[in-house]
């Protein structure tokens, strides 16, 4: 088992088939998670992030597809599973929990019933001895007097009540990976710290692994060990929790965390990634950050640039931190010099 | 130089309204059975506008010689029991229907939209004990007994089944429009417009009508359908169009009786009226995939 | 929830009240004079005037309906001015005739909308999905007296497997009643079966899409329990709400149906009331029905709270 | 309870039935279903207003006076009776023996109860018009009645033969009161059993009944408005006897093996009112001219298939009042003189009719035809609630309205032609008219009369104030094994004699 | 812009007394008689200076928003003075309203809903422009594009229709309908709080440099303590529809005083923040405001709660120079 990572995805690339056209979003993202450790994937709306979990569950949507690239969970290939088979894993081997507590709940059966239900669908033990497991799970994620709230609907419950019962539900069997998408962000903050405090001790206690997505940047340095930085469907950066939040490399990984108003800090002015994120099927051939990028080069514009370790479990995607760099500046400064003469300037759009 | 950039704006954007516009056509014509609707409900409109045109007999001219025939080269549909061209009946009758629908939905929604539009904005107790309760009655009756009713109160014919049914109809109106502007003057467009200092009418009629216009434009279209055959199934009873203007359901009724022995009497304007009420029907799914913006 | 029942009542009572007020006027406006129906044209004026005011005609319409209800809130609906029958007794003949009928009808349309909206929705965009979507929009598009003119000609006139028309209690008849139900109830059914096939598909297809649906999945389970453990009961909700608020439509739409099929029924009642001016049959024979379709909507909003445990019997407005 | 038991057997058989072919299978079957147009509203003979309802009455009642195939008057209650020479005293003599189904006694007293009921102000019988020449009503003795009346009136036997001469039971009367039209009791062949409105009325044999007994046991009758439906059931063997058929309908029932059509000239008249006092008909060219415009043989013929007779005049060609003259061809040409001669331009009326589809097709008809003259003829469906109010306050310009016919012609013309009678919606008033009508009720000789009312139809056809259509003929449709019924004009379903072959 | 705002620092632009909104549930029908009351805004009293931007934040549902609509008079006030400029505006007659208006505007949170979907932004702007005849009909688009280019937006974006813009950019023209009638007072309602990170500051920025050029004053409603930091002079803290902590921001954020602003601050994970510092837990979940808890509202979560706070509602009161707090143990 060991010589595995839980989590390894590589290149995955996934699509939408809309009428015609087919428009990929998530385009080769790579990362791996290891047993018992938390990775957080970061990034604006839209990135794919939500695009990246699903996939690993197996759970797109009937338009979308995998096109290219593997998802290897304890070292099989999970876009080769069948839906059957994925059943088999999805709720035991993996579980999921969703940014939306009240609405990822069904709101007409009891919370029991529904913790109940996946423990029998993969244990196949009675349905008292599921209810039985159902309200120990409540208990450990610290609902009070479970035995009653068994019985509850989902409306009855507060969100934070419900944010756990939906982790009751994901680690009822024990999943050796859990994929949290933006759990707490409907939550209050004071809520919010409850849960993530939960799920802190629960990993601990239970050793799995953790694929946490968030678009909170204090929430990723609460939890994360590795975190990944997406934009536009793309891995910007990859990194050790620490060395990103100390030595961020990307230009917009950078920006994201300067732009964000600090409690210590007094800043009159807040620094600001210009411009917008470019339309999925409008993007730059090559870095797509390069529309926003401060540095971005002519090449930047039309060559993908690699991902490149800067240092020890630090990786990013840009062209800077490749050797050509210097050749490429160069080539850009000549390129712009001719432009200048040209003497039209694209209208500064924001 | 103000005026420069503004022309040269204007003339490299292209007008979001025609781009509006070429989505909501995309995604109708996306729903193939739409367009078929839409296709036929605008060969009925057609055939209605030129029916003195397109008929190749009199629609009323009898002729005792040729009762009862069955369809031929002549006559394509065959003839009544007083010797009349049905497919001429039939066309004429696309006249009556379509009339019918259009008319008592449009007093539907001349009565309707108002009251709901006012009834939901500024609820109170008009809305909550008088037209709420009242529509609630209305529509505790069974809708063709009150047309039924309506239409003996009113006397027989067309532009009184007519009014029968537009006032049966309303009560519908009525409550969705009331609901629609309920759910919109919560919301923030709506507060907005009167954090900014704008009229209730304005609000209303500018800002939450045009809103709520997806629905009404659907509802209505699927009102035309059932206008259509209440209107037909009043005629059955007696109390729609006059003769000898040619009604479906007026012809269905006389045709009832010679099912055995002429069965094309009934049969054909029944399958116009299936035709019609299909088409509009389709059409109405098709408007409201069009007006929906979250389809793909 | 007693909030609730009270509540409802209070607004029953309102509703009924103006159902009575709607169809008293109605009725009252109505061309054609009662007295004349009864006496017909051998009658002088002399004993019209003397019927009239036998009957009340000629009292003030204020005096009138407050007479009216009086006698209706001690039950008395009066009698049929044609065959001086108590209104009541005509209610109790036909009530068990229209019953069989509409649970018939919804027997039919159940049978038929609920697979069609599952396959229809479950399979959306195949032509299940299309041939499911067409069925429902032909049924909601036939007029109901073609199809029965329809069914007669094709199963009693030509085929002759079924009666063409008629009615036998059941009580009476266990077989045949239901042999001579079948038409009128296909007819009626297959419309109603229209109405529920899109209805269902439309909100299975949106709760579908939501998220406890695709928790479902991430819990392991197989679409087919998704499907019928968490999807069908919540997309019914909406279901059975508007079939309930459709009530009053199948209640009239067995109007011409039953005419069709000589049924003798509330609908036929009705029209031939109306038709002859048998004013005090007409009232009560509406308000019954009114009655009828308020009571059944009680009942949903009950059955809808049974279902969605969200919604809360209590007295607030809508 | 007992009846109900013999009911449930009645259904089990007529289920059989209708699996063997449907021909003859009498032994087992001992209900006569009926099937009628309409739902009889009245069960009480001086409260009934509408036609239909004296088809039940045949077999609940028994008329003082009878009449036969031949409109001939015939004993049935009454075994004899005797007119004053001044034509005012009617004595009748009384069947003995006869008992109500209540039990109760016929005799002198019942009759003589039975005509003060129906001349009770307060009761309001539509009975009243037709006796209330009736001054008063003596017991002679057990069985003898004397009837006087304040005037001679020459038809005053033909009204016994109607509702009129019903007897209800006096006992049930006084017992039930307004519900006696639930519980009718008369002296009939058949007692009332239940009736669900608009579906069924159950009869069974009388045993108590003074003349042979019927061969059938039980009679159910039952409404089918629709006349399709009506035929339907006749032919599947749902029915064994039909009062009316459509006319549509003639030729495929005489074609059918198992089916017999017995067919009778009737008593009634079919037309328009026009109302003589508004435009365009008080202009007497105008209503001559739609008087000869109209094609009824078209009619007839398109519509009835031959199912009814043209009409000149208010009698029936069955009626002995029935003029000799023929009646003239549809002369479009002479028409279009009488429109030019009225010197009105742009002669347009609204005809009301009845919304059923032989009215709507007849109307269409006459529309073609008018328009060929130059008289635009809108067409107005009225259902006939409002017909009979607007008839009767005049708010109508023609009206297409017929009516069911009497066994005496006065029955038939008087009440419509005589100034301000009751139906005289047209406001016709002619003392010609009214002296002939006065004259033949006074006379009792018949070919006298018969005189008069051939003056009469003359005068009516050329003031034009009723344009005659037609004469309906009566149908009955009924299975080929039933047998022994007896069709008299006045279109009654005679239930006593039927039997089972 | 007009010579009247241009006043001294210190006038107090709003003041707020006792201010109060009640929410009755069960729809209070004309059968039963409903008394119970959601308590959304619950006597809080507060003043705004011209030029300042007060920050308000608070949990979801603690009655932020309701305030800021009963401020506006969107929501008529159950109790309680609003004075602007030192006139009681809830006692204007709607035609005051309209005209007030054009003084007080809102930003809503949802740049998508609070935007009038089927028309274009330049109708919307201009219609407000014409209604309040702030510029003549002549001069109306020149005015709007100008509006337009203030918030960061091009002239052409005249054209187009709510759905073609970004996030951010729908978050401008809401920005741009608020200052077309040249207001004095913004109210934005958690203006930034449905905005990616990166697009939020770039909003953020453009909220300074607005207020600055036209001396506006803000009512900053947020969840997000630390943009509220960032952006606020003063900052107010809600708990359950009171007003529960009040001071300068440097005051609150440097020394909370109340046990649930500092449990709040707490609470926030923060990037800066490195070494995990030990946080200040709550028990439990926030109550209904249907059923508010006796005496101090906060005591069913306080860790320090004590008999007194069960019992009796704390007063708002001065613990040091312009730094309110309503707490038992301060
Ligand atoms: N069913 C779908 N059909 C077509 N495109 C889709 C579909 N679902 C998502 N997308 C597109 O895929 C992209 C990535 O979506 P995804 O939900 O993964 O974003 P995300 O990073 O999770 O954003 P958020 O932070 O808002 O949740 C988006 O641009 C979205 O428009
Ligand atoms: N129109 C209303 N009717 C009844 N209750 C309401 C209404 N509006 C708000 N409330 C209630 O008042 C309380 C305060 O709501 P409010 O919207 O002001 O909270 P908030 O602080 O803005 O929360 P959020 O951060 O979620 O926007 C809530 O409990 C809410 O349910
Ligand atoms: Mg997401
Ligand atoms: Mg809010
Ligand atoms: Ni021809």
């Amino acid at each position: 088992m060991s010589e595995h990572s839980q989590l390894e995805v590589k290149n995955l690339h996934v699509g939408f088939q809309k009428k015609k056209t087919f428009t990929t979003i998530l385009n080769g993202v790579d990362f791996s998670v290891e047993k018992g450790e938390t990775l957080c994937i970061v990034g604006e709306s839209g990135c794919g992030k939500s695009l990246t979990s699903l996939s690993v569950m197996g759970l797109l949507p009937k338009t979308g597809k995998v096109t290219e690239g593997q998802i290897l969970f304890d070292g099989e290939d999970l876009t080769e599973k069948s839906q059957k088979q994925m059943s088999k894993i999805r709720g035991n081997d993996i579980s999921m929990i969703f940014q939306e507590p009240m609405t990822s709940l069904n709101p007409v059966h009891t919370v029991g019933k529904q913790i109940a239900e996946v423990v029998q669908l993969h244990e196949k033990i009675s349905k008292k001895k599921a209810m039985e497991k159902a309200v120990d799970m409540l208990k450990l994620v610290g609902i009070p007097s479970p035995e009653q709230r068994v019985y509850s609907y989902p409306h009855e419950l507060s969100g934070g009540m419900r944010q756990r019962v939906m982790i009751a539900m994901a680690l009822a069997c024990n999943p050796k990976l859990l994929i949290a998408d933006e759990p707490t962000t409907a939550l209050d903050v004071t809520i919010q710290a409850q849960i993530l405090d939960l799920m802190n001790s629960l990993k601990n206690d239970f050793d799995m692994s953790i694929v946490m997505i968030t678009h909170d940047l204090g929430v990723v340095s609460e939890v994360a060990d590795k975190v990944l930085v997406m934009y536009a469907g793309k891995v910007v950066e990859y990194s050790d929790v620490k060395s990103l939040f100390n030595n961020p490399q990307h230009p917009y990984t950078k920006g994201l965390i300067e732009s964000i108003p600090k409690l210590t800090e007094e800043t009159e002015e807040l620094p600001i990634i210009p411009g917008s994120v470019p339309n999925p099927d409008n993007m730059p051939r090559g870095c797509r950050f390069a529309t926003r990028c401060p540095h971005a080069q002519p090449t930047c514009f039309n060559e993908v640039p690699p991902l490149i370790e800067t240092e020890s479990n630090h990786k990013a995607s840009c062209w800077m931190f490749d050797q050509r760099w210097e050749e490429i500046k160069k080539e850009g400064e000549a390129y712009a010099s001719r432009k200048e003469t040209a003497a039209t300037t694209e209208p500064v759009r924001n | 130089m103000e005026q420069a950039t503004e022309a040269n704006v204007k003339q490299k954007i292209p007008n979001p309204r025609v781009e509006m516009f070429k989505a909501m056509m995309g995604r109708f014509f996306q729903n193939k059975l739409a367009v078929l609707g839409g296709f036929f409900t605008f060969l009925l409109i057609f055939m209605a506008i030129f029916a003195s045109v397109i008929v190749p007999h009199d629609p009323i001219e009898q002729n005792y010689s040729e009762i009862m025939m069955s369809p031929s080269a002549d006559h394509w549909f065959g003839t009544d029991e007083i010797g009349r061209d049905i497919f001429s009946r039939v066309i004429y009758g696309a006249q009556v229907s379509l009339q019918a629908g259009l008319i008592s939905v449009g007093i539907a929604l001349a009565v309707g939209v108002p009251i709901g539009l006012i009834s939901g904005y500024y609820r109170g107790f008009w809305d909550e004990f008088v037209i709420m309760r009242f529509t609630d009655a209305m529509l505790s009756f069974p809708p063709l007994v009150l047309a039924l009713a309506l239409a003996a109160v009113l006397g027989a014919g067309l532009e009184n089944a007519m009014i029968a049914i537009g006032i049966v109809l309303t009560p519908n109106f009525i409550r969705l429009i009331r609901a629609e502007v309920i759910a919109h003057r919560e919301r923030e467009y709506v507060e907005a417009g009167k954090a900014s200092g704008l009229r209730d009418w304005r609000i209303i009629l500018i800002h939450i009508l045009p809103n709520t216009l997806a629905p009404i434009m659907v509802q209505a279209t699927l009102a035309i359908a059932s206008a259509i055959i209440s209107e037909a199934s009043l005629s059955y009873l007696g109390l729609g169009t006059q003769p000898p203007d040619p009604s479906w359901g007026a012809m269905l009724a006389d045709g009832q009786g010679y099912l055995s022995d002429a069965p094309w009497i009934a049969l054909f304007p029944g399958i116009f009226i299936f035709i019609t009420v299909l088409s509009i029907n389709l059409f109405g799914d098709g408007i409201r995939d069009m007006l929906d913006p979250k389809l793909k | 929830m007693v909030s609730f029942i009270l509540r409802r009542l209070g607004l029953m009572i309102v509703i009924l009240f103006l159902v009575s007020i709607i169809i008293f006027s109605l009725v009252n406006v109505l061309p054609g004079d009662p007295a004349l129906l009864v006496l017909g044209q051998e009658a002088t004026p002399d004993q019209i005037e003397a019927l009239r005011d036998e009957m009340g005609l000629n009292d003030p319409l204020i005096v009138q309906y407050f007479n009216w209800v009086v006698d209706v809130l001690q039950g008395d609906f009066g009698n049929s001015i044609r065959d001086n029958t108590a209104v009541t007794t005509i209610l109790m003949q036909k009530i068990p005739v229209t019953l069989e009928l509409t649970v018939l009808s919804f027997f039919f349309a159940i049978l038929i909308a609920i697979p069609a909206g599952i396959i229809s929705a479950s399979r959306k965009g195949t032509a299940w999905d299309y041939s499911s979507t067409l069925f429902a929009l032909s049924g909601v598009s036939v007029p109901p007296f073609f199809l029965g003119i329809l069914f007669i000609f094709i199963f009693a006139v030509t085929l002759g497997w079924l009666p063409p028309s008629g009615y036998v209690p059941l009580t009476e008849d266990f077989g045949r009643s239901l042999l001579l139900m079948l038409m009128p109830a296909l007819t009626i059914g297959i419309r109603l079966s229209a109405e529920l096939t899109r209805m269902l598909r439309s909100s299975l297809l949106e709760v579908l899409q939501s998220d406890y649906i695709r928790t479902g999945y991430a819990k392991g389970l197989l679409e087919k329990s998704v499907v019928f453990g968490h999807a069908l009961r919540n997309a019914l909700i909406p279901v059975i709400t508007v079939s309930g608020l459709q009530m009053a439509t199948f209640l009239g739409g067995a109007v011409i149906t039953e005419t069709i099929f000589s049924v003798p029924g509330l609908g036929q009642l009705v029209v031939t009331s109306i038709l002859t001016r048998d004013f005090p049959v007409v009232q009560g024979a509406v308000m019954f029905m009114a009655f009828a379709v308020i009571l059944i909507n009680f009942f949903v909003d009950i059955l809808y709270s049974v279902l969605d445990p969200r919604i809360k019997l209590s007295g607030g407005t809508k | 309870s007992s009846s109900t038991d013999g009911n449930d057997a009645s259904e089990g058989d007529s289920d059989n039935q209708s699996e063997d072919s449907s021909s003859s299978n009498s032994e087992s079957k001992d209900t006569l279903v009926i099937g009628l147009d309409d739902d009889p509203p009245q069960l009480d003979p001086h409260r009934s207003s509408a036609a239909v309802d004296r088809q039940t009455f045949q077999s609940l009642y028994n008329k003082l006076i009878d009449i036969n195939e031949n409109l001939e008057l015939e004993p049935e209650l009454a075994t004899d009776w005797n007119i004053s020479d001044d034509g005012l005293t009617y004595t009748l003599t009384l069947q003995e023996g006869v008992t109500f189904h209540d039990g109760t006694d016929f005799n002198a007293e019942a009759v003589k109860f039975n005509f003060e009921r129906m001349l009770d102000p307060d009761f309001a019988s539509p009975r009243a018009s037709e006796v209330n020449l009736i001054e008063e009503v003596n017991v002679l003795g057990d069985y003898e009645v004397e009837i006087v009346l304040s005037e001679p009136f020459a038809p005053f036997l033909s009204v016994l033969t109607d509702r009129a001469g019903m007897m209800v039971s006096p006992t049930a009367v006084e017992e039930l009161g307004d519900d006696f039209a639930n519980q009718p009791v008369g002296t009939g062949p058949y007692e009332f059993v239940e009736r669900v409105a608009q579906s069924k009325i159950e009869l069974t044999r009388y045993e108590g009944y003074w003349r042979e007994k019927p061969a059938i046991a039980n009679v159910e009758i039952r409404p089918f408005p629709d006349a399709n439906v009506r035929v339907t059931n006749l032919v599947s063997g749902e029915l064994d006897l039909l009062n009316k058929i459509a006319f549509k309908d003639i030729e495929k029932l005489k074609e059918d093996p198992s089916i017999t059509l017995l067919e009778k000239d009737a008593l009634g008249y079919q037309g328009i009112h026009l109302n003589t006092e508004v435009e365009p008909f008080t202009n007497k060219n105008i209503r001559q001219a739609i008087n000869l415009a109209i094609d009824r043989e078209a009619i007839t013929r398109v519509v009835f298939h031959g199912g009814a007779v043209p009409a000149v005049s208010a009698f029936a060609p069955s009626s002995w009042a029935a003029p000799d003259f023929e009646q003239p061809n549809a002369d479009v040409e002479a028409a279009k003189a009488l429109v030019e001669e009225s010197g009105l331009t742009d002669v347009s009326f609204t005809l009301k009719i009845n919304p059923k589809p032989e009215e709507e097709q007849m109307a269409q008809m006459m529309q073609a035809m008018l328009s060929e003259v130059g008289i635009t003829m809108e067409i107005e469906m009225v259902e006939f609630g409002t017909m009979l109010d607007q008839l009767s306050t005049g708010d109508f310009e023609a009206v297409r309205l017929g009516w069911s016919g009497r066994t005496d012609p006065d029955g038939n013309a008087y009440r419509f032609f005589y100034t301000d009678a009751p139906n005289n919606y047209t406001n016709y008033s002619n003392p010609e008219v009214d002296g002939l009508l006065d004259e033949a009720r006074t006379v009792s000789v018949q070919e006298e009369r018969k005189a008069m009312y051939d003056q009469l139809s003359e005068i009516l056809w050329d003031d034009a104030p009723y344009i005659f259509l037609y004469h309906e003929r009566d149908y009955k449709a009924m299975k080929n094994y039933v047998k022994g019924f007896e069709h008299v004009a006045d279109t009654m379903v005679r239930t006593e004699s039927v039997y089972f072959e | 812009m007009q010579a009247e705002k241009k006043p001294q620092q210190q006038q107090n632009l709003l003041e707020i007394k006792g201010l109060k909104k009640y929410f009755p549930v069960g729809g209070g029908s004309f059968f039963k008689k409903d008394n119970t009351y959601v308590k959304a805004v619950d006597d809080v009293s507060f003043y705004v200076k011209q030029g300042e931007t007060l920050g308000i934040v608070g949990e979801s549902g603690c009655g932020k928003s309701t305030m800021g609509r009963a401020i506006l008079q969107l929501q008529t006030p159950t109790e309680g003075e609003v004075l602007f400029e030192g006139q009681d505006i809830s006692k204007f007659k709607p035609k005051q309203l309209r005209e007030l208006r054009k003084d007080i505007q809102i930003i809503f949170q949802d740049p998508f809903g609070s935007l009038n979907q089927r028309m274009t932004v330049g109708a919307m702007l201009s219609e407000i422009v014409r209604v309040h005849r702030i510029v003549p009909r002549s001069e109306e688009l020149t005015y709007v594009q100008k509006l337009l280019k203030d918030v960061g937006l091009n002239p052409e974006h005249y054209w187009r229709y709510p759905h073609e813009f970004s996030g951010g950019q729908r978050q401008r023209v809401s920005i741009a309908r608020a200052l077309a009638v040249q207001p004095k007072l913004i109210i934005c309602d958690e203006a930034v709080s449905a905005l990616d990170v990166s697009v939020q500051a770039q909003v953020l920025n453009l909220l300074q440099k607005l207020k600055r050029k036209y001396n506006l004053t803000y009512i900053f409603i947020s969840h997000d303590l630390s943009v509220v930091k960032h952006i606020s002079d003063r900052v107010g803290v809600m708990y359950l529809g009171k007003l529960v902590e009040l001071s300068d921001k440097h005051g609150i954020y440097k020394e909370p005083q109340h046990p649930y602003t500092q449990a709040l601050f707490s609470a926030i994970p923060d990037v800066s923040v490195q070494e995990k510092k030990e946080r200040m837990m709550l028990k439990g979940d926030v109550p209904s405001p249907l059923n508010v808890p006796s005496g101090c509202r906060f005591h069913t979560r306080c860790p320090l709660a004590t008999e007194q706070c069960k019992q009796e509602i704390p007063e708002f009161r001065e613990t040091k120079d312009g730094h309110k707090v309503a707490c038992h143990l301060v």
